[in-house]
């Protein structure tokens, strides 16, 4: 084990990552956040999105490939279904708000990729228009994507233009709706009762004073 | 020697063949299988039928029995019927020709190691065609895999014995045991002259070949469990299940008690201890101890058949042809030069 | 192409027949001489868990108050609980009598549960406990909802709570 | 770098070509073989769509999802204590490490860190779960190459590792143990002095595995020079764990990240291996067993006194933000992406699997090998089937 190795990364690092790509993307890096000692998030335009992926693996040197995903960040209008039905459904607010680094639509895309020698990583963001929720697909950039994209296609219905094959990975063919879509429910706690209702006969008497000590 | 009536000595063979047949695949089964892979395994294996559970045997054939019989739909079924006696009958065919004792043999005939090798590669067809009308790619597989590793490897055996004919002059099984009985090591006649001590080369080639024929790993290719799901045998089930079951482990023995013939001195012990010269002066006991001789020297070789089955992994197809035949035929084929002249030389 | 590996003394084939070798020895050794198997004959012979192993949960029906707390958190929604009000003599003499919830039902589905304590955990009154008991299988998966008098025999077998190593924090309280 | 994508597409058009020609001059056709969903191979139920030429994969492609349970979904109607018991079940060989990252996150969410006494027990716990997982890995390889005796030998020492495991948490699988802010319970008396008892027995059954298996010719021939992943391949499709270091990298979580646990305590090495290939990864993954036990048995020495838990709130509820914390489980990295809203529980958790990455490298790596060799390659890319499909 070198010393070299040793070195874990400094901020310097990181805001070393947020100006490379602010010098490749210009006004297409929306916003950047990094916590110091902890991590950075980055978000670029949607346009921008396979670019600042090219950008993170050739300038940036994040040559090893985590993860993508995406969220949505609408509330769920179903909640835990760990409600009394004998009283009234609770509100539930449904304003969409975004996470660090913001946003202006519901679902976003975000990636995760890591610098194996400097050993840092980047979290990056990108937004998924409502009206055509579609991205570049990242795999001409990193050939891993590939899962990683059918499966954020078939769980949130966000399109990446440039896949090959995005085919159900999990789901049947037919299946309809994204399951990871917040308005989706989940009908495992939708078809039984909650069992945490209490259920406690009162006494024949009827008095609901609190006895005892 | 007694005479016997032809029809008792008949049904003696008869029923010492079912025997020599059925023996050596439950001893096999139920000591290494069950017991020595445990072991070896530390485990103890089962024990609950019977005392150290040496009735699960029975308690296996009784399952076997009772499942149903199924052919695919898709299956040459008349064909797919016939494949495991196939196999089971070329044991039978192999079992005939090996003697037992003075008198105990089935047959004998003095083209007997010729015949031996001829109708042990009668199991690759019935594996062929097992392979073949499952209609199942793993199956399918499996049995083309077969046959080339059987044909392959059929041919060091065949060159391995060989050195043992030459040294013998001789091609019945029965005189290459007295051979080696009445044999001496230069003039030392307290052991006889096992062929093993000559022909260790062909010895050595000769049970990798066995294993091979046997496919048993590291040769199992064509079975592969964790690949082709059992290969040949993937469709079948029941009673036929039962009969390549058999077929396999009293190959084993029968291909052990071959070997024990050829370069162990078979049912023999050494003449000089009894002061034997020829055959008419073996005393008539050898009849009954020849046998038990035999299967322990069966049980001995057949326990390391086993013991490198489960110690090895598998070698992938094209290398056991690589082997076969660039090493084993090569080998055997210096083996064989090297015997012819030093038979001209001594 | 491949590096080379440095080149064993013995064959590896030999030291491969060599280890099944040992190991039969070992298995066939008797007991006595620290030899045997690495299994038990489960039926004739059986293996004891350890004090802390999750087993099955055991019900002190006298502490349950239905508070709900463990039914709330179970993740499987598998514990079912209904009761009842009821009086109970007073703590102190003279004083009026408590009102008390008394257990009708207390179901753990077992074919649900996937033991992960945390309903143990959260209970305030220690009426919940894990025993290491594990040989309640049953043939019907029904049958594997169980109720609180059979939750209850299995209170017997909750051992203590083993002693901790050297070095833990003492536990306040309780 | 090599533009991955398109010597992807020339050697499938180069693949497809060659069948064509066959298809034409010898006039054979290819075989479409369903390698699983049931089949021993895939310990699990991945199922892998091969096309053979003989025996030649020409083109190969896993199918998977007959195990999706959809945490992402569940997790979602979870607080963080229930998220934590259900995650037990992604890798459910090494289920202790899959709560640890969950656990680092969520913490990190709360600003507040476990005692030191806690971070090392989690550390043993953690490298325990390794070695179950792995010394079950190196039992199965044997399985898979048609050796039938490593796996008892596995499943025989592995016993021991479950069986501290269940003393000190209670649960062999699924410990359930590791709690926001600490651990649920101190170990019992007498468990670090069994612990190192099978540590040293661990490391025999290490040496009788090397025995029997990686220093067997056959074996080495199985593997070596099979299925080679070069490193820059590897770390496009983000393989992870012992499958990247066995092609070069130098890369582990353990050492290359500054997170509250003890590993940075101890005295160890992580292991690398040149060749990229299936020996490599096999190799690679026994030495890892090794350096655990290793790992093991210092922190066992110099586990400190104190406190197994930070002061938290009864309930807890997870202030919002984001936080992201991986860690280098024994398939290779597995990672929690955890959104919170401020509430029970998590808003979002997205879940990064390593055999999710480990096994999307199939198609590019199984291309022209013989069907014998898609099981070895399989098996030494080491994949769970609960980690692949969660």
């Amino acid at each position: 084990m070198s010393d070299e190795t040793l070195a874990l990364p400094g901020d310097a690092l990181r805001e070393g990552v947020v100006d490379a790509l602010r010098s490749a993307l210009g006004a297409d890096l929306l916003d950047s956040l990094i916590k110091p000692n902890d991590d950075v998030w980055v978000r670029v335009a949607t346009s921008a999105w396979r670019t600042a992926g090219e950008v993170l693996r050739d300038t940036v040197g994040c040559d090893y490939f985590a993860f993508l995903s995406a969220i949505d960040w609408m509330p769920s209008p179903y909640g835990k279904s760990e409600d009394d039905p004998t009283e009234p459904a609770p509100e539930v607010d449904l304003t969409v708000r975004q996470g660090y680094c913001g946003g202006d639509t519901r679902l976003q895309v975000f990636a995760r990729v890591t610098n194996t020698t400097k050993h840092f990583g980047v979290t990056i963001k990108a937004d998924v228009p409502d009206d055509h929720p579609a991205v570049a697909s990242w795999i001409p950039v990193y050939a891993g994507a590939n899962w990683h994209e059918r499966e954020a296609h078939e769980m949130f219905g966000i399109g990446f233009d440039g896949h090959p094959d995005l085919r159900n990975m999990y789901l049947p063919t037919d299946f309809e709706g994204h399951p990871l879509r917040k308005d989706f429910p989940l009908l495992a706690r939708m078809v039984k009762p909650w069992p945490g209702i209490a259920d406690v006969e009162p006494l024949p008497g009827g008095d609901d004073e609190e006895g005892g000590e | 020697m007694i005479a016997l009536a032809y029809w008792v000595q008949s049904l003696l063979r008869v029923l010492g063949g079912t025997v020599a047949v059925l023996l050596p695949a439950g001893t096999i089964v139920y000591l290494f299988l069950f017991k020595m892979m445990s072991f070896m395994q530390s485990r103890l294996g089962p024990m609950e039928a019977g005392p150290y559970g040496s009735l699960q045997l029975f308690a296996e054939v009784g399952k076997w029995l009772q499942k149903e019989d199924i052919a695919p739909e898709r299956a040459d079924k008349r064909i797919f019927r016939i494949a495991p006696l196939l196999v089971l009958v070329s044991t039978f065919l192999l079992v005939a020709v090996v003697p037992f004792g003075p008198d105990a043999y089935f047959t004998n005939f003095d083209a007997g190691v010729f015949y031996m090798l001829a109708v042990s590669s009668v199991s690759t067809l019935g594996i062929l065609i097992a392979g073949w009308s499952s209609a199942n790619k793993y199956s399918l597989l499996g049995g083309l895999r077969a046959a080339g590793q059987l044909i392959a490897y059929e041919l060091p055996m065949v060159l391995s014995v060989l050195g043992v004919v030459i040294q013998a002059g001789t091609m019945n099984l029965q005189s290459i045991v007295m051979q080696q009985n009445a044999g001496s090591i230069f003039g030392w006649d307290g052991i006889g002259n096992p062929f093993i001590l000559t022909q260790f080369v062909g010895f050595l080639i000769f049970m990798i070949s066995v294993q091979a024929e046997l496919t048993q790993t590291p040769f199992d290719m064509p079975i592969a469990e964790s690949e082709l799901v059992s290969g040949y045998m993937t469709e079948y089930s029941g009673f036929r299940f039962l009969i390549f079951f058999i077929a396999e482990f009293a190959t084993a023995g029968v291909f052990a008690l071959i070997a024990s013939v050829l370069f162990l001195g078979g049912w023999g012990i050494p003449f000089s201890w009894f002061g034997w010269d020829s055959v008419g002066s073996i005393d008539n006991w050898m009849n009954v101890g020849g046998p038990l001789i035999m299967v322990t020297k069966m049980v001995v070789l057949s326990g390391i058949i086993m013991w490198v089955r489960f110690s090895y992994p598998r070698m992938r197809e094209d290398q056991l042809q690589r082997f076969a035949w660039k090493v084993l035929v090569p080998l055997s084929l210096l083996n064989i030069m090297a015997t012819a002249i030093l038979k001209v030389v001594f | 192409m491949p590096s080379k590996l440095p080149k064993p003394k013995v064959p590896g084939l030999l030291k491969g027949l060599g280890v099944t070798a040992r190991t039969f020895a070992e298995t066939v050794k008797p007991k006595k001489m620290g030899g045997g198997a690495a299994t038990v004959q489960y039926p004739h012979e059986k293996e004891s868990p350890p004090i802390r192993a999750r087993g099955v949960i055991a019900l002190r029906e006298d502490n349950c108050t239905a508070c709900m707390l463990c039914a709330r958190s179970c993740p499987d929604w598998c514990i079912f609980i209904e009761a009842h009000k009821d009086l109970a003599p007073p703590r102190r003499a003279g004083g009026a009598p408590r009102k008390v919830n008394k257990l009708d039902r207390f179901d753990i589905d077992y074919a649900l549960c996937m033991y992960c304590g945390i309903c143990v955990e959260v209970c305030p009154f220690d009426a919940l406990f894990w025993s290491p008991e594990y040989e309640y299988s049953e043939p019907k998966i029904a049958d594997l909802l169980h109720d609180k008098t059979k939750l209850g025999e299995w209170m017997e077998t909750v051992p203590e709570a083993p002693a901790l190593e050297a070095g833990a924090e003492k536990k306040k309280g309780k | 770098m090599t533009d991955l994508a398109d010597r992807q597409k020339l050697s499938y058009i180069a693949a497809q070509a060659a069948d064509a020609r066959l298809n034409v001059e010898l006039e054979t056709e290819g075989m479409t073989l369903n390698i699983g969903p049931q089949h021993p191979a895939t310990h699990g139920t991945l199922r892998i769509i091969v096309r053979l030429d003989g025996e030649q994969v020409v083109w190969a492609e896993p199918s998977a999802g007959y195990m999706h349970r959809g945490y992402e979904k569940l997790t979602e109607v979870r607080t963080f204590p229930q998220v934590t018991a259900l995650i037990n079940r992604i890798d459910w060989l090494g289920s202790f490490a899959n709560e640890v990252p969950f656990i680092l996150a969520a913490e990190k969410l709360m600003e507040i860190e476990a005692p030191p006494r806690a971070q090392y027990i989690r550390t043993i716990l953690f490298e325990l779960s390794r070695i179950a997982n792995v010394s079950l890995f190196l039992g199965d390889l044997g399985v898979q190459l048609g050796a039938v005796t490593p796996v008892f030998f596995a499943f025989r020492d592995r016993e021991y590792v479950l069986n501290l495991i269940e003393a000190a948490t209670g649960g062999r699988f699924h410990p359930n143990f590791d709690r926001i802010g600490g651990l649920k319970d101190d170990l019992p008396a007498g468990w670090l002095a069994e612990t190192k008892q099978v540590m040293k027995r661990l490391r025999g059954f290490c040496d009788e595995i090397e025995d029997l298996l990686f220093g067997n010719e056959i074996f080495q021939s199985r593997l070596r020079g099979i299925g080679v992943i070069p490193a820059d391949v590897a770390k496009q499709y983000g393989l992870s764990g012992a499958n990247l270091r066995a092609s070069g990298v130098d890369w582990d979580l353990r050492r290359d990240q500054n997170l509250p646990m003890a590993w940075d305590k101890a005295d160890w090495k992580v292991i690398t291996h040149p060749d990229g290939d299936s020996f490599a990864r096999c190799w690679v993954r026994l030495q890892e067993v090794r350096e655990s036990t290793k790992i093991v048995d210092q922190l066992c020495d110099s586990l400190p006194s104190g406190p197994i838990m930070a002061k938290v709130p009864r309930i807890i509820k997870v202030p919002e933000g984001e936080a992201w914390v991986s860690t280098e489980n024994p398939l290779g990295e597995m990672g929690y992406y955890v959104v919170s809203k401020g509430d029970l529980g998590p808003f979002r958790v997205k879940i990064r699997s390593a055999s999710f990455n480990n096994i999307s490298i199939v198609p590019w790596v199984l291309r022209g090998v013989y069907v014998p060799d898609v099981i070895s390659i399989l098996a030494s890319l080491y994949f769970i089937l609960g980690d692949i499909d969660r």
